[in-house]
């Protein structure tokens, strides 16, 4: 399994050891942090929430696709779900590699898919009491402002 | 005929509930996202969503069988 | 100190701590891993040596332009010196941002200047008895083959 | 003039020497690595190095002064 979610930390040590080969001569590895604002928003917690039978298909296809695409020797995505806190780990991609450019061209690639494909959802707590579920702008119907912006927030008002 | 309907995140809150399953005469995703977009006012549009049927990603206009699991799919923001 | 020199093991979590910030949503890590092989031949262990005074100036100089170039909150590098055997980890380069993108960015952009500007050196034992100082091809007079390709190595013969 | 010259590497191994002292009317590096060259047989040009001088990477022509600390630089390889 190349893509895995867990409801606790990720055990990024546990999850390198995976990836070790003697032929490997780069590793490179991407976490995503919990952080304190987004759009001007101070953000307190985060809860992620994911359509895990779907959501393990579509990983596990990104990760095949990055195997396919770039000459790399291993690689593994794992994302948590539940509430997390400021500073934690969302989620954590690993390639080795016998070389570093496609090591770090199919990290890239395997964070840039998931955050654009896999159904993982999530909903932001601000300090003002509202929270709001994180949206694609990407993927929204409208306003289209290309592929690289950061994500927009639907905001729920309690 | 009986088909599920689950529903996560922003789906899952304007719902009110997880899962359901429900009896219509609906023939494809599209029809049935029709009918639940009234039923229970969600805010998203069909051209915002995508659609899973027995997780796995389908087109709107997909014959749905009997037992057919069916999740709309909102804007998605791992990472 | 935002490059530094280290006898033994890398610490990596100590590492990755000094990146730790509230503000950053992306951190992007690279290991360079010693591989049992090399244009060819079969390595058994790495010699790094270098010329620290100069090295630790020239490393801070990459580390702080990274910083300048790119919108990242914290960079660092920790290069080990000494005898290696495969899979021991030579190099670590960690950066921590506010998204993504510049963090990989960043962290490329420090080890390729690191590989190419600081001098430290690496001999390759190979299990022929053979041994040999690996050059970068970009530096040496001849050929020139534009600046992507690997390491070729002068042997010196035992 | 009195100078110290520090050897890495493969200049290291083909100097037969960590560092030496040496008594030179060498006006610059380039001068300096000429004699040297032919003292230590080095394999590597002049063109296939950099140089240091006082811990900071100089020109080859930089005017050398008694006491100043030069080192030779072949190719790097770290990483």
């Amino acid at each position: 399994m190349r893509f895995r979610f867990t409801q606790t930390a990720i055990d990024t040590a546990e999850a390198r050891g995976e990836l070790l080969d003697l032929g490997a001569g780069g590793y490179v590895s991407f976490e995503g942090w919990v952080r304190d604002h987004n759009e001007g928003q101070d953000v307190i917690r985060l809860e992620y929430e994911a359509f895990q039978e779907l959501a393990v298909k579509e990983g596990e296809r990104i990760v095949a696709e990055a195997l396919r695409r770039f000459p790399v020797r291993h690689a593994l995505c794992i994302h948590r779900v539940g509430t997390l806190a400021l500073s934690d780990m969302a989620v954590w991609v690993g390639v080795s590699s016998a070389h570093r450019g496609e090591a770090f061209d199919a990290c890239r690639f395997i964070i840039d898919e998931v955050k654009h494909r896999v159904p993982i959802w999530k909903k932001e707590h601000y300090r003002s009491g509202d929270s709001g579920w994180v949206n694609c702008e990407r993927c929204a119907a409208a306003p289209h402002h290309g592929h690289h912006h950061e994500p927009a927030v639907s905001p729920v008002h309690k | 005929m009986q088909l599920k309907i689950q529903y996560y995140a922003v789906m899952r809150e304007q719902a009110g509930r997880s899962e359901e399953s429900l009896e219509t005469s609906a023939a494809t995703p599209a029809d049935l996202y029709g009918e639940l977009i009234v039923r229970h006012g969600f805010t998203l549009t069909r051209e915002q969503l995508k659609v899973a049927v027995n997780s796995e990603f389908s087109d709107w206009s997909r014959p749905l069988s009997a037992g057919d699991a069916v999740v709309f799919i909102p804007p998605v923001a791992g990472g």
